[in-house]
């Protein structure tokens, strides 16, 4: 498994962030989160996964490439502006690089907290900030060839709500 | 020195991943750099033109085109970000 | 395993309802919506969690008890309510009754969907019904003796921001 | 008849969880129906007062205080919902 990443242990919680090739359990990763801590009321978490069609064509497989030192940096730093705003517990932030397949995971982020405003929220803003601001690119493989993906305008508006 | 690197659409066009660059007399921010690789022609030229969907960071940080660039830096270009 | 509620499957997900005394697993429930449809890019989810504290008393047990026949109608509805407001596929909520101890899980709802705004939106539109609308109340007993838990302001004004 | 339940610290309070009663000559709606019950006194009277915290339902439905009881219906009492 080639992961990089960084873990952080708060009076509250931690805040975890791996970079890897390899997939994820993303029940078991909830399952660790909540078996540590008995004040944790509320778990929000999000999975994005690669679809077999994206703008009408169809992926075979598609290579997530990723700026390695940035991507750790940048993601610790939006946890910790999320930890800021929000009253949290714990942070995991999962991101593959490499090969994906359809129907495989890309990404996985769970965010725990005593109410469930504050991982609602905090969940919604990490995948917001992944999607516009961390530097990861994904290339599509179709039967076309392939190619570099669009980002969306969707998702710079979703960002911006937060600002 | 500076420790130039491009991601993505920009690699496979620019046929490259990583170059060092002796700092040019010129460029003094990300937009300088930027016109000094553009006098390069061809790929460069199209990659790099104003309007053209291109990032940068400087040491790791998401840079604007006034973002100061100084020898020993490491700077990026790549498209737009496209994860999560 | 005393379990009520309902599975409807529509051209582009599933929904299902379950009011159960049992635990339920999260991450197997996730993964088997994942497995049924490629056409899956998001998955948002929700986990309500016993704290061992509340209101800054300690928390032995719970008791949830619900309304048998409207618990399952009122899920349906606001569940049919989310697919007219948002473009989703799948919308799974499962929600114990009966005794549950600290750190056990109470509620999940998952919501599947192309893009990750409508999944995110929709969890949280029944979350805030859940805690506003369905027919479930909490008794705690805690070392003092046992009480019900008394509904929360906070939890009206999040469902309203719906209106 | 109306078949009654109470659910909840109102089952605690007033000592049951369901009832059949012949539908009163002057019961229309959930709040004239409020007001017979209210009758009983004691518990009655204190869990059932306007402006207590008490939701109702007609047949599974949440109810206002004018939503009509008709012969045959099923009304539920209950405190503010806290599942979730």
């Amino acid at each position: 498994m080639n992961a990089t990443g960084s873990s952080a242990r708060t009076a509250a919680g931690q805040t975890s962030v791996r970079v890897q090739t390899a997939d994820f359990d993303a029940g078991r990763e909830i399952a660790a989160l909540r078996a540590a801590n008995p004040a944790i009321g509320a778990v929000a978490s999000f999975i994005g996964v690669c679809r077999d069609l994206n703008d009408g064509a169809a992926v075979e497989e598609m290579v997530l490439e990723h700026y390695p030192g940035m991507t750790e940096k940048s993601l610790a730093r939006i946890a910790a502006e999320a930890r800021e705003r929000w009253d949290l517990i714990d942070i995991l932030i999962i991101h593959r690089v490499g090969r994906i397949l359809p129907t495989e995971q890309i990404v996985l982020v769970v965010v725990t907290s005593a109410h469930r405003g504050e991982s609602f929220a905090a969940c919604e803003y990490l995948m917001d900030y992944l999607k516009t601001r961390a530097p990861f690119w994904k290339k599509e493989h179709t039967p076309d060839g392939s190619r570099w993906v669009d980002a969306r305008a969707s998702d710079d508006a979703a960002a911006d709500r937060w600002k | 020195m500076l420790n130039v690197l491009y991601f993505a659409r920009l690699k496979d066009a620019l046929g490259r991943d990583a170059e060092q660059i002796d700092l040019p007399h010129d460029v003094r921010d990300v937009s300088s750099l930027m016109a000094w690789l553009r006098l390069r022609g061809d790929a460069w030229e199209r990659e790099l033109q104003p309007g053209r969907a291109v990032r940068a960071a400087v040491n790791q940080d998401m840079a604007d085109p006034d973002t100061p660039v100084r020898d020993g830096d490491e700077v990026a270009f790549f498209p737009p970000v496209t994860g999560g």
